[in-house]
């Protein structure tokens, strides 16, 4: 698809000529001149400053009326060169700035990164650490998809949704602050475990929260998901078939709604997750509803964990010892761990020294994002928002 | 409302009743500024987050009149939440520019203060004090619900002290992390 | 079981190549690291999309790394349906990296090699607009480069922006 | 000398016309606050509290505070145009309060035709929002502007219809008449064919005050801030104070055309049982908009043609039938 607008193969002449006196003018023939006319495409700008609050990225849409002819999105706006910095801190310093890249799912990254280094550097981790470090992600994607739900709402003009799901996201929060301090940027995953253990009768809190959260879903289902208006804006808008999902490499939620079933918590289980029994949510017609409906039921999948997860907490050290200056062998190593938005993993190389020589980070959203350009071509102006909602982006991540 | 020359300031004072006429022009004038600060909706990063969990419904701005309004032209405070990149600054410049005046500044988070923790970064621009005139630094990464109202409650006031006859001193506040 | 089949699947897949295609393999749990010249490396990549045994038609991730002397390449397949992945390294010269593009086998990786030109200067051959996509369109040099001097941040706006602090406009 | 001046027709009815701006602007600020207060209470937080008692003076706030801000016309802007849009559009929504009788005796002007008055002044709204969109020579506005044209055109149409049905069962069209006929709770929302056109007239009303689901001149997340994307200041307070005072009109005529105007238990006057059922009405307006999500524009124009015009089609022919059939059957 070529980027510029349909431009006027031949621009009209000077002035048409006047066709002869009399004969009734050929119907057809004024059809198809109007036809090859080719309107030029007005190009519209969207973004960087955008109310859809998803972080800083412009849209330069060429519009053909309400029509998208062709959408190309920049980025870059809040690009910092993290992985740059990452070269110039021994291993573990780069830890708080991985709070950064993700920010709404803060402690997806620093497992991510912390997960990279132990697979680099041989660090085992105890047992109940990674059952801890289980709780502490299920706990934070049902932040981050409370977050998505809100702002998936304000995107099609229900605001109210986007005022009940921080409701219930505050009281995550409030559970995340009592066992890590902070509400946002966590800072909570150690090389080889956790800073400290649970506050005592923290899991009640959890699983109350867990019940609490599952009283208010019916809300949000008849809010959104059985809102027949809603139905109609999303229900066959955007579709990716499995074969471009893969394609296109997108992960989490927005390829599992294509119907690929690829979930790193069961296609390569790290810490605790081969011993948890929930069932990895898989739809099939890929559409912008079923993107949201993956995410939706994704909410339930997250309470169902949780709720194992502490009658099988074993007792134990939280962390495992590591040196105080951490050399690990050259090599090269990478981890990958579920975030709500995909497959985020992280890949280090070491030479030997304490500083590693290359971070990479592999962002679902900077890997979902790719395959905007191509769905939007053809839909309106309207469900341009609604597809860039469903897949659900975090502009820190993508731009590092 | 233009420079206005210090000495027109005395003369009105000297005027019967001038002071009582001007403080009392004041008095509504920023009372109905200071209660109904529309904000632009500006989230650049985490504080973004922050500051929408912030106009949600536990900590809630409409109590003090904070409504978010997404055209430039229609803002009176802008809150820059989260970091600025080079690439991201001549923006922030022209929005600020296209708020109709009086018009304030309120940097959010460490990163919009000071430029945060990027302190080695090329692309960050240390503070977006560089690019626009700020009002209130509000530090914290990302700073409490409770900060950012403590911000907005202190810029309230200095709305309070503002004066047709010119601004007196315009030294930022801040308020800690 | 998961070795045996992986590593045989992988040497029947590549079997077709030229000898000195694939330097080095070892599998270790489900992922196989390949060190692959550049001659070959389309080649490589090709028959590990396009053979069934194989059928790594996931494009995970797509980065680089310099080391000061040498600069790698880092390609990660991965097979979605077989539950293995392949990591396939392979060494650009320094001074003038080119690489061949692969963003009509995986579209996926268009903007990863976008990323990996932006920040290490690789020349990807046949990639669709190769540009830079997360700096500034006007920055000179590649800054994850070893030798990169990394310029001091200056106000964007050309120089210290004077604050007007008295005059309220 | 003031009695004598009131005798003069024309003095009269400016004195009229004045008194109902007051009245108009008074009641929209309150509408404004009690807008943001509803919103707050469906979003289960507080809406304004802290300015003037309870947050009352909130909307006296803002409408100082708009009043106060700089003037920017936009220099790429038609000045002519931009400037004139605002009054387009704030005008006929004044006009059209001219006819509404608040009470028997209390009307400001009452017209034998003033059904067709009120839906003629209602067009010419549509000119000042096009204007308002080309004016400001931005991409996003002309989006809003042209958007707005087409859905406000297209439910102009089943507005009409319902209004001809009730002028039939009225037999007049004028405001007045039409509530005397429903005297006594004889409320045409009784009739089963106004009961549809009641409903046809609500929604035909949401899309022409451009509130949720159909406000997608102004969609917040799409096109920024639709037609008014460049207007500040006093410009703005004018297109904010006119969406408000559509939206009371729209439910005051409601309650005149099916709820019987004035008519009320004898405990208060007729002009407070109108105010009383409308600002009901009113509730319902915003109780749809902070709950529902907005509709695309081809389906909102879909949805107008070939759902709310036949149904306008058909009531207006049950209702005529229905009449006909009352009167043969008194004679």
């Amino acid at each position: 698809m070529s980027l510029e607008p349909r431009t006027d193969p031949n621009p009209p002449t000077a002035e048409p000529e006047t066709p002869a006196k009399g004969p009734a003018i050929d119907a057809q023939a004024l059809h198809q001149e109007i036809l090859d006319l080719g309107t030029q495409g007005m190009v519209m700008n969207m973004g960087p400053q955008h109310p859809s609050t998803h972080g800083v990225l412009r849209l330069i849409l060429t519009l053909d009326g309400e029509e998208v002819m062709a959408c190309e999105p920049m980025i870059g706006y809040l690009h910092r060169g993290l992985e740059k910095m990452a070269e110039r801190r021994p291993y573990r310093h780069f830890l708080p700035f991985t709070d950064r890249l993700d920010y709404v799912c803060s402690l997806a990254n620093n497992l991510a990164c912390a997960q990279a280094i132990e697979r680099l550097a041989g660090v085992e981790v105890p047992e109940r650490a990674q059952w801890l470090r289980v709780a502490l992600m299920e706990l934070n994607r049902i932040a981050s998809h409370l977050l998505f739900l809100g702002t998936f709402g304000t995107d099609l003009g229900a605001t109210t949704m986007l005022l009940y799901a921080f409701r219930e996201r505050e009281e995550a929060l409030a559970l995340l602050e009592a066992i890590t301090g902070a509400r946002l940027t966590y800072n909570w995953i150690r090389v080889g475990g956790l800073p400290d253990d649970m506050p005592e009768n923290w899991d009640k809190g959890v699983l109350a929260f867990c019940d609490l959260l599952e009283s208010r879903l019916p809300e949000y289902d008849r809010l959104l998901t059985d809102n027949p208006i809603f139905r109609r804006r999303t229900e066959g808008v955007g579709v990716v078939s499995p074969e471009d999902a893969k394609a296109y490499g997108l992960t989490g939620p927005t390829l599992r709604a294509s119907g690929v079933a690829y979930d790193i918590r069961r296609w390569a289980p790290y810490e605790k997750y081969a011993e948890i029994d929930f069932d990895v949510v898989v739809l099939r017609d890929g559409d912008t509803f079923a993107r949201y409906l993956a995410r939706r039921l994704e909410l339930e999948q997250s309470v169902r964990i949780l709720r194992q997860v502490f009658d099988k907490l074993p007792e134990g050290p939280i962390a495992s010892k590591v040196g105080k200056v951490l050399k690990p062998p050259p090599g090269i190593a990478f981890s990958q761990v579920e975030s709500p938005r995909g497959e985020l993993s992280f890949t280090m190389v070491s030479d030997g020294s304490p500083n590693p020589v290359r971070v990479h980070i592999r962002a679902p959203s900077f890997a979902n994002l790719t395959v905007l350009a191509d769905l939007v071509a053809g839909n309106k102006v309207a469900d341009v928002v609604a597809i860039l909602g469903s897949i659900d982006i975090v502009l820190g991540e993508v731009d590092r | 409302m233009g420079e206005v020359s210090p000495d027109l300031q005395s003369r009105v004072v000297k005027f019967p009743g001038g002071g009582v006429l001007v403080a009392g022009i004041d008095e509504i004038f920023n009372w109905a500024r200071s209660n109904s600060m529309w904000s632009l909706t500006f989230g650049l990063s985490c504080c973004a987050i922050e500051m929408m969990a912030t106009a949600a419904s536990h900590y809630d701005l409409d109590r003090f009149g904070i409504l978010f309004r997404a055209t430039p032209r229609q803002a009176d405070v802008m809150i820059v939440a989260g970091w600025v990149s080079v690439k991201m600054a001549p923006f922030i410049r022209r929005l600020y520019e296209q708020m109709p005046d009086p018009k304030h500044v309120l940097a959010m988070g460490g990163c919009a203060c000071a430029g945060g923790p990027y302190r080695d970064s090329e692309t960050i621009v240390k503070g977006v004090g560089e690019i626009v005139p700020v009002d209130v630094f509000v530090y914290g990464c990302p700073p409490r619900p409770e900060n950012l109202i403590h911000g907005l409650i202190k810029l309230q006031e200095r709305i309070r002290e503002e004066s047709i006859l010119g601004i007196k001193s315009r030294e930022p506040i801040t308020v800690g992390g | 079981m998961m070795e045996r089949d992986f590593g045989s699947a992988l040497r029947t897949a590549l079997a077709g190549l030229p000898e000195g295609a694939v330097e080095s393999l070892e599998v270790s749990g489900s992922v196989a690291t390949l060190r692959v010249n550049l001659g070959s490396l389309r080649a490589v990549l090709e028959s590990l999309k396009s053979f069934p045994e194989a059928a790594c038609d996931f494009p995970a991730n797509l980065t680089a790394y310099d080391t000061g002397e040498e600069m790698f390449l880092v390609y990660r397949l991965a097979s979605i349906e077989r539950g293995w992945q392949a990591l396939v390294l392979c060494r650009v010269d320094r001074s003038e990296p080119a690489a061949p593009s692969v963003t009509d086998l995986w579209p996926g990786f268009n903007w990863f090699e976008r990323e990996v030109y932006d920040m290490f200067g690789v020349r990807f051959e046949g990639h669709p607009d190769l540009r830079r996509i997360l700096l500034p369109d006007d920055w000179e040099g590649f800054p994850f480069r070893k030798d990169y001097v990394s310029r001091p941040s200056g106000s964007p706006l050309r120089g210290p922006q004077p604050i007007d602090r008295g005059a309220q406009g | 000398m003031i009695a004598q001046a009131l005798e003069n027709p024309w003095i009269r009815q400016l004195v009229n016309a004045a008194m109902l701006l007051a009245v108009i602007n008074l009641g929209v600020l309150v509408l404004i606050y009690l807008e943001r207060k509803v919103a707050g209470y469906i979003q289960s937080r507080l809406g304004p509290v802290h300015v003037g008692p309870r947050g009352w003076l909130q909307s006296v706030a803002d409408a100082v505070k708009l009043v106060l801000k700089e003037d920017i016309i936009p220099a790429p802007a038609d000045r002519f145009m931009f400037v004139l849009a605002p009054f387009f559009v704030f005008v006929p929504v004044l006009a059209v309060f001219l006819v509404l009788p608040f009470s028997s005796g209390w009307v400001a002007y009452d017209f034998s035709l003033a059904a067709l008055y009120v839906i003629a002044a209602g067009t010419v709204a549509i000119m000042g929002i096009v204007m308002a969109g080309w004016g400001t020579n931005n991409k996003y506005s002309l989006l809003g502007g042209l958007r707005s044209a087409a859905q406000l055109i297209s439910y102009e149409v089943p507005v009409v219809l319902a209004i001809l049905a009730v002028v039939f069962f009225a037999q007049s069209m004028s405001l007045v008449e039409i509530a005397e006929a429903q005297r006594g709770f004889r409320w045409f929302i009784f009739q089963p064919p106004l009961l549809v056109a009641a409903f046809v007239y609500m929604i035909g009303q949401l899309a022409e005050t451009n509130r949720t689901p159909f406000d997608l001149p102004e969609a917040e997340s799409e096109l920024v801030s639709g037609f008014h994307t460049e207007y500040s200041g006093i410009r703005f307070a004018m297109f904010f104070l006119a969406e408000f005072a559509n939206t009371f009109f729209a439910s005051a005529l409601a309650v005149v055309l099916f709820f019987g105007g004035w008519d009320g238990l004898p405990g208060l006057t007729g002009a407070l049982w109108l105010v009383l059922k409308s600002y009901v009405l009113v509730f319902v307006l915003m109780w749809i908009r902070w709950t529902l999500p907005r509709v695309r524009v081809d389906q909102l124009l879909g949805f107008a043609w070939k759902v709310l015009v036949p149904i306008g089609l058909i009531v207006v022919l049950w209702a005529a039938a229905s009449v006909v059939y009352a009167r043969g059957v008194a004679r």
